[in-house]
């Protein structure tokens, strides 16, 4: 095969204003190959991608498509040019049809003024058929599966002739079973001489599908490798530059008494399916679980479910002997559960309140800051100025308004208040995403103090090597259930894996590597409700 | 909960820090000289001197006491109408209805007052308050509860209410509380202890020459006190705290343990309340009885006050004060010059816009240094 | 604006301040108007009128003349009554007219208040007599502006006349609404107005100031006819404006200032009928043709029988 | 009251909400909320007596409503697309602007800030009746409404065809739902948002030279809320051009049958009520909820 060269980017630089997304990134793809690339949180791949694709304009250096320079191109001009992108959050419009989606912009028409429906459909399922990838054209996106709204995405990338297809993290939402299909549709993209950009953060991905992989860490190469030649472990030193495995002081758990017991619960969704099914977990003082899973199998939910922010539909939540079930966030919050959210702008912090307002989110009402209706603003200020201190958020400032501080720093903000105030079960949802690496450290320690002085914690991750460092026992959460459980150390991150994919997931009873004891989930939340 | 409003989400002023703040704060007022300029280029391009125009305008307003004294009189209502949409603006809420709120609120003042005529004043006008107040937050109780409990955008049903509003009060006062005998549409005089005191005395007796005539009276005070009650509800309390909470970020303060829906019926009662206190000054205080359609657009302006005050309550002071200048500049204009006092709304509106555009182009400037939103909030939402 | 008074001049000064509707309604403001024209015309005055911007304004914009030496200032539209009442006690030393003055039960006014009232029933009478000959259906329609009892009394007036001259004729009635709004509404006048000439009448009377401009116009678009009020409308829409009740403000006006200006002002209610001529109906080269001598014998016969109090004309 | 008299009532007050509900539906298909429509019917309907009373002809009259309309929603455009400021406080700014403009500016041309003299209005369409019985026949169906009530049907068709029937209509709709989606595909989301307020202004240009023209005249202030009821009216017929003209009809038909009932005892002001009452209760839900454009009022 001849090796010509689809995409040379050379010395690309972007910067934003508090980060340097891209710095002198070079990436060279060779056409009709599927080239990987990973790296951590923020490396920098997404920004990469779009400058590539016209969304986002470089400060610096060159690109090249199949020899051709470009310069200054917009999306439009890519299309042209035969690029497609399906990005990470997907570009689709609910209501409309999937034909729809595909023609917008670019519309069979009749009598050149109205839209030819019939042409758009058949365009749509001939594109269908030719790479196996079945969808019903009239269908509204509202009314698919995320798997089916990818392929839509796909669809809409050959619709425009696309032969250079860059894939944005297309397997972060996906079930194993639609990742399969997906790769699938990949290879017989790749057999058809298309070229394929693919970013993920999953390493057996790499392996199994991409011929070639570019490894990015903190907006620059770090390595650039064939897959047949390269190792997991390999890649994931390039990827974070040290050592995979992040190694935390950890004493042995001491056990009390069961904290949080949830039992038989379920839980259905925006469209009516479930989402939780059957869940049963038991959390003791002292111990940290950590919940495994892709994201997108009920992990978001069952988290909501236990702080009364999403409901449930059957089962129960029982805190110390007390039913919680389906009771307000704040009488929950009241009776020790603290939260780390797995989404910090979106509900973490109010981004225009200052730090001393937000480090008081959640406590606000409580005596001590609230008396008779109004807020103590001293006490307030100086509850700002212990945390601060304690946790050395920076700037060391109550007043400056949340929004002005770094990502890392407002995740401190957050668990520093949740941390606060000697909470009995603590939720900590993807704690480090997005955070550097002296931060994620930092959290870590947190968190095994809390453990230590007697906290339940219940820690929600997609890192597996954050679950694997932490847990002293690990449930796999999939399809909205819980599909085994283990103790902590006594299973290996291919193990997980398998659990998390599906592939393990052998009936309805969750599997456990180890003899039920009294203490078992279901016993347990009788025992609670006595 | 909080699904998507009809009409989306309103842009927030956002706090900026050191030079930032400086600069937000002159670029109102870089809008309002500019907006000037337009009037003045406005009223040279009609072949009358700008100079004459302005100079005018601004003896109607400050060249006598009697002048200032109106002003501040013309500027009570949009204090209390400019409070409203702040208010409500903090928990994320637009209350266009303040109009139909105020004339609720000065309809239940007038009715309560003509059904104790015996009371002494002691009583009554506190009860008359707590009247006007309560007729506002009742009007605006409702959108705020359409809001919280189906999602109806506010926007849409505080815009309805004040037509309803205008017609229900018209009904009223024609068809059932008209004084008798007479033609104009109006409620009888209220009893005379249900009146605010002017404030020409008092002023008189600190050798403040304001004519006896003048109509500021107490509700100017009760205006003020409004402005720190506002300050200090959103500042100082707890449920100023929930409502900036919802206002900012509605899921953060769902997550924190804040009852959403309760936060903005309550953001919108208080907001309707500052509404309805207009009646203070217009049936307490000036013409002591309710008049059908009296307010020709009070809330409206409440609207452009507010905005031009960026939302805060002192803010809402000085601009409605500024307003106040120009309304009472107006008149004078419109008698003594052959530029019509129209020529007046134009330079508000264009004062409107002109910050408007200034805040985003502040806004983006600062963004520079300050930003740390996600790229693509759309993408987001879809996914 | 005609001639901005300039202050602290020694000139006799009249100002003016119009009702909803404003200058150019073509109507009542329009009437006052021209009385304030002529007189500045025949005498030298100064003068300046506007229209308040705000509800609040009327009161103080009759401050703000007083207090910047106006001699005499009228208020054109009976919602200036209350404001007149005030200012005029605050400024003895300013004379104060008020058209339509809302004059309350045994209410005594003020030597330097002169309130202007006029028996529209009578002209409206007239037209009614003319409305009752003419009509070829037996159908005649009246619309009002604001539902108040001074329009009430446009509306009796016109129902008499027209029953006066034919006992078998039917009246629609109309109004714009119950807001000063009412006034100043020629959408909605012409709605009210297709309505009623499509429901068989064929003449139709109004008194709604601004409003009525719809009114005429639907007469014109359905072939039909309206009657015009308080000023000589017949222009308006020739060959289908049958005649006007002309409510002369303009004499009233006229001779209020000119009292002013010869010191023989006089406060106090001053009412004008068809005996003062402060009403009557207009005839002019634009209705010539529409009415025959006789409905203007029958006319006159009518006028002469209520200045001589033959006839009795109901109020409301 | 299924009076043919009233019925025609309904249909001629409806026309400009008719109108002006189209023009709401375009901008805020394109994802910008249009308040500015009281203002921007207020200008047409100036605009439209001014020409007319100038060239004396109101076809050039209804050219320069929506000339007008276009100029005043450009303001709009402006504001909210290029500097991405709040849609709904640039649509009161502007409705400020044009009663202020508009009074001042009949002012200037007429010397009164109330009204303009009266005009000329339009004829009727008539084929000529030498054309024998067939042309009479047609004559009573085609004059029997004033011109602009035929267009404002016709616009109600074109404005469903557009929209559900063009690329241009797909992209709009696109737009309005995910302005980066569309942005994505290489489709300027500028040029779609400034299309839809300009036609948005055009149409409610067309609704105030109806009004305006139909009354012969420019009275200050004629709007009289009729923009807020369109919007209205578009939201009750769920962002759909012939739901919203349906809604449109129903709110015309209220005042008719309100103006039709006077000397019965229902007292007008709750007639006047029915719309705003009808329109809350609607979007309570009883005729099923309605849903905006995903990003509408959201600036990109
Ligand atoms: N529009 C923007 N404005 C400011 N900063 C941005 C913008 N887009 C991206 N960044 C920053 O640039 C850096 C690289 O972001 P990018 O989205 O490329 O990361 P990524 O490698 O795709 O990460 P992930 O795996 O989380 O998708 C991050 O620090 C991000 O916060
Ligand atoms: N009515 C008032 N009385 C006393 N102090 C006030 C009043 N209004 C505002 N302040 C003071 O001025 C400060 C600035 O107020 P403002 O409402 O403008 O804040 P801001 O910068 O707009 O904040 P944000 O919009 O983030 O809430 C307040 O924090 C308060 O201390
Ligand atoms: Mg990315
Ligand atoms: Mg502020």
């Amino acid at each position: 095969m001849p090796e010509k060269i689809a995409v040379e980017m050379r010395g690309v630089t972007k910067r934003y204003p508090r980060v340097l997304a891209c710095d002198g990134v070079d990436l060279s793809v060779r056409q009709g190959e599927i080239h990987a690339i990973i790296g951590e949180n923020g490396a920098g791949k997404s920004t990469l991608m779009k400058i590539l694709y016209g969304m986002v304009r470089p400060d610096e250096g060159s690109i090249k498509l199949n020899g051709k320079p470009l310069i200054g191109h917009s999306a439009s001009d890519s299309i042209k040019l035969g690029l497609g992108m399906v990005h990470q959050h997907f570009m689709l419009i609910d209501p409309f049809t999937v034909a729809e989606n595909v023609v917008l912009g670019i519309e069979p028409t009749k009598a050149g003024l109205f839209i030819d429906g019939r042409a758009a459909r058949e365009r749509v399922e001939r594109l269908s058929t030719e790479y196996g990838l079945a969808l019903d054209p009239d269908e509204r996106i509202e009314n698919l599966s995320v798997g089916l709204e990818q392929r839509a995405e796909i669809v809409k990338v050959l619709y425009r002739g696309a032969d250079i297809l860059i894939l944005d993290e297309p397997t972060g939402v996906l079930t194993p079973q639609e990742v399969t299909e997906l790769f699938v549709v990949l290879r017989a993209l790749r057999e058809s001489g298309r070229t394929i950009i693919f970013i993920t953060h999953k390493l057996n991905e790499v392996i199994e599908l991409a011929d070639r992989v570019t490894v990015m860490r903190d907006g620059s190469v770090t390595g650039v490798v064939s897959a047949a030649e390269t190792t997991p472990e390999e890649l994931a030193t390039m990827m974070v530059g040290r050592d995979v495995l992040l190694r935390v002081e950890r004493q042995e758990a001491t056990l009390g008494e069961p904290v949080l017991t949830v039992s038989k619960l379920s839980a259905l969704g925006r469209k009516g399916t479930h989402v939780l099914e059957n869940v049963d977990l038991e959390i003791r003082s002292g111990e940290i679980l950590g919940i495994a899973g892709v994201q997108g199998n009920g992990q978001t939910e069952l988290v909501d479910a236990i702080t009364g922010l999403h409901a449930t539909s059957s089962g129960s939540v029982t805190l110390s002997g007390t039913d919680i079930t389906n009771l307000k966030p704040r009488a929950i919050r009241d009776l020790g559960v603290a939260h780390v959210p797995e989404d910090r702008l979106e509900r973490g912090i109010v981004p225009d309140f200052s730090v001393a307002e937000n480090l008081l989110l959640g406590h606000h009402h409580r005596a001590g800051y609230s008396h008779r209706g109004l807020i103590n603003v001293a006490k307030m200020e100086e509850h700002a100025r212990t945390l601060i201190a304690e946790h050395d958020i920076r700037p060391a400032d109550p007043s400056i308004s949340a929004a002005h501080l770094s990502g890392g720093n407002q995740q401190k903000l957050i668990v520093a208040r949740e941390f606060d105030g000697a909470p009995t079960l603590l939720i900590a949802s993807q704690p480090t995403r997005g955070v550097d690496i002296g931060a994620i450290e930092f959290v870590h320690t947190s968190i095994l103090k809390k453990r230590d002085a007697g906290v339940a914690v219940l820690l929600v991750s997609a890192e597996l090597s954050e679950i694997m460092t932490l847990s002293d026992r690990i449930a796999v959460m999939y399809g909205g259930r819980i599909v085994a459980e283990f103790e902590g150390g006594t299973v290996s991150e291919e193990e997980l894996g398998r659990y998390m994919t599906g592939a393990g997931d052998s009936g309805d009873e969750p599997v456990r590597n180890r003899p039920l004891d009294d203490n078992s989930p279901g016993q347990a939340a009788a025992g609670g409700e006595a | 909960m909080s699904p998507p409003g009809a009409l989306g989400t309103i842009t927030r002023a956002r706090k900026s820090d050191g030079a930032g703040k400086l600069v937000s704060l002159l670029s109102p007022l870089v809008a309002v000289l500019a907006a000037f300029l337009v009037g003045g280029l406005v009223v040279a391009a009609i072949g009358e001197s700008p100079l004459r125009f302005y100079s005018v305008l601004f003896r109607g307003a400050f060249g006598s006491v009697d002048g200032i004294g109106l002003v501040l009189f013309n500027a009570t209502p949009l204090i209390f109408a400019g409070l409203a949409v702040a208010f409500a603006f903090r928990s994320g809420l637009f209350n266009i209805g303040g109009e139909g709120q105020l004339y609720i609120g000065s309809f239940v003042c007038a009715w309560a007052a003509l059904k104790m005529p015996g009371a002494p004043a002691v009583l009554l006008i506190p009860v008359l308050i707590l009247a006007s107040a309560a007729g506002g937050a009742l009007w605006a109780a409702i959108p705020g509860y359409l809001k919280a409990r189906f999602g109806v955008h506010e926007v849409i049903n505080t815009i309805m209410m004040n037509f309803i509003a205008v017609a229900l009060t018209g009904y009223l006062v024609v068809e059932i509380f008209k004084e008798p005998g007479q033609m104009t549409p109006q409620t009888a005089v209220i009893p005379v202890a249900g009146e605010l005191p002017r404030l020409a005395g008092f002023f008189q007796s600190i050798a403040v020459p304001l004519p006896n005539a003048n109509p500021l009276n107490a509700s100017f005070l009760i205006a003020l006190v409004a402005v720190w009650l506002a300050w200090f509800i959103l500042y100082r309390t707890t449920l100023g705290y929930e409502i900036r909470a919802v206002g900012h970020n509605t899921s953060a303060a769902e997550y924190a343990g804040i009852n959403v829906r309760r936060t903005l019926v309550m953001a919108m009662l208080l907001s309707g309340a500052f509404a309805g206190l207009v009646a203070t000054n217009e049936i307490m205080g000036f013409r002591h009885r309710f008049l059908d359609n009296f307010s020709s657009g009070i809330g409206f302006m409440g609207i452009a006050v507010a905005l031009l005050g960026r939302n805060s309550p002192l803010g809402v002071l000085f601009a409605a004060l500024l307003f106040g200048v120009l309304n009472t500049g107006a008149l004078e204009v419109d008698i003594f010059t052959d530029v019509p006092r129209e020529l007046i709304l134009v330079v508000q509106a264009v004062t409107i816009i002109l910050v408007v555009v200034g805040n985003e182009i502040v806004r983006r400037r600062l963004a520079g240094g300050a930003q740390k939103r996600r790229p693509s909030k759309e993408g987001l939402e879809a996914s | 604006r005609q001639s901005t008074p300039s202050q602290g001049t020694d000139a006799f000064k009249v100002g003016m301040v119009f009702d909803v509707g404003g200058k150019g309604d073509k109507s009542f403001n329009d009437s006052a108007y021209r009385g304030l024209l002529r007189i500045a015309d025949d005498f030298e005055i100064e003068h300046t009128e506007f229209e308040p911007g705000q509800d609040a304004d009327r009161e103080t914009g009759l401050r703000k003349l007083a207090q910047a030496g106006f001699d005499v200032i009228i208020g054109v539209g009976f919602l200036f009554s209350d404001s007149m009442r005030s200012v005029s006690a605050d400024y003895p030393d300013v004379r104060f007219a008020c058209v339509d003055f809302d004059v309350r039960q045994d209410e005594v006014l003020p030597d330097n208040l002169a309130g202007l009232v006029f028996r529209e029933e009578e002209g409206s009478f007239l037209v009614g007599v003319v409305a009752g000959l003419k009509s070829e259906t037996g159908r005649v329609g009246f619309i009002g502006g604001m539902d108040v009892p001074l329009i009430h009394r446009f509306e009796a007036g016109f129902i008499a006349g027209a029953k006066h001259a034919n006992p078998a004729v039917s009246v629609t009635v109309g109004y714009a609404g119950s807001t000063p709004q009412a006034f100043a509404d020629p959408a909605k006048g012409k709605e009210l107005a297709m309505l009623q000439y499509g429901r068989g009448v064929d003449i139709i009377y109004h008194a709604s100031g601004n409003t009525g401009i719809g009114v005429i116009e639907a007469a014109r678009e359905t072939g039909n006819f309206a009657i015009g009020v308080d000023s000589n409308q017949n222009y308006m829409a020739p060959g289908h404006v049958l005649t006007s009740m002309v409510k002369r403000v303009d004499n009233a006006v006229y001779a209020v200032i000119l009292a002013a200006y010869e010191n023989r002002f006089e406060g106090g209610l001053r009412e004008f009928g068809l005996a003062e001529d402060g009403v009557s109906y207009a005839m002019d080269d634009y209705n010539a043709g529409l009415i025959s001598d006789a409905i203007v014998e029958a006319v006159e016969a009518a006028k002469a029988g209520i200045i001589a109090q033959e006839i009795d004309v109901p109020r409301e | 009251m299924f009076e043919l008299v009233v019925l025609d009532s309904a249909l001629r007050m409806a026309t400009p909400l008719i109108l002006a509900s189209l023009g709401g539906l375009f901008s805020e298909r394109s994802g910008v909320v249009n308040i500015a429509l009281e203002g921007i019917l207020l200008t047409g309907a100036f605009a439209s007596i001014l020409a007319t009373y100038f060239t004396g002809d109101p076809w050039v009259g209804v050219a320069a409503g929506i000339f007008a309309g276009m100029l005043v929603s450009l303001i709009h455009a402006a504001v909210t697309v290029i500097f991405k400021a709040d849609q709904i406080v640039s649509g009161v700014a502007i409705n400020l602007l044009a009663a202020g403009a508009t009074q001042f500016l009949t002012w200037i041309t007429w010397g009164s800030s109330s009204n303009s003299p009266t005009v000329g209005g339009m004829a009727r369409w008539s084929l000529p009746e030498t054309w024998g019985p067939v042309a009479r026949g047609i004559n009573v169906v085609i004059g029997h409404y004033p011109p602009l009530v035929y267009v404002a049907l016709a616009a109600v068709a074109a404005a469903h065809v557009v929209l559900w029937h063009t690329p241009f209509g797909l992209r709009l709709r696109a737009t309005g739902e995910h302005p980066s989606a569309v942005d994505a595909l290489g489709v300027s989301v500028r040029k779609m948002r400034f299309a839809g307020i300009l036609l948005s202004g055009a149409l409610a240009g067309l609704g105030g030279a109806f009004l305006a023209l139909n009354t012969h005249q420019f009275v200050k202030n004629m709007s009289a809320g009729r923009g807020y009821i369109a919007l209205a009216a578009m939201i009750f017929g769920k962002w759909n051009p012939v739901g919203a003209a349906l809604a449109c009809l129903l709110f015309g038909y209220a005042e008719a049958v309100q103006m039709g009932l006077q000397g019965q005892q229902v007292p007008s002001q709750f007639v006047q009520m029915i719309p705003y009452v009808l329109t809350m209760v609607a979007l309570v839900g009883v005729i099923g909820r309605a849903r905006p454009p995903a990003a509408l009022g959201k600036p990109y």
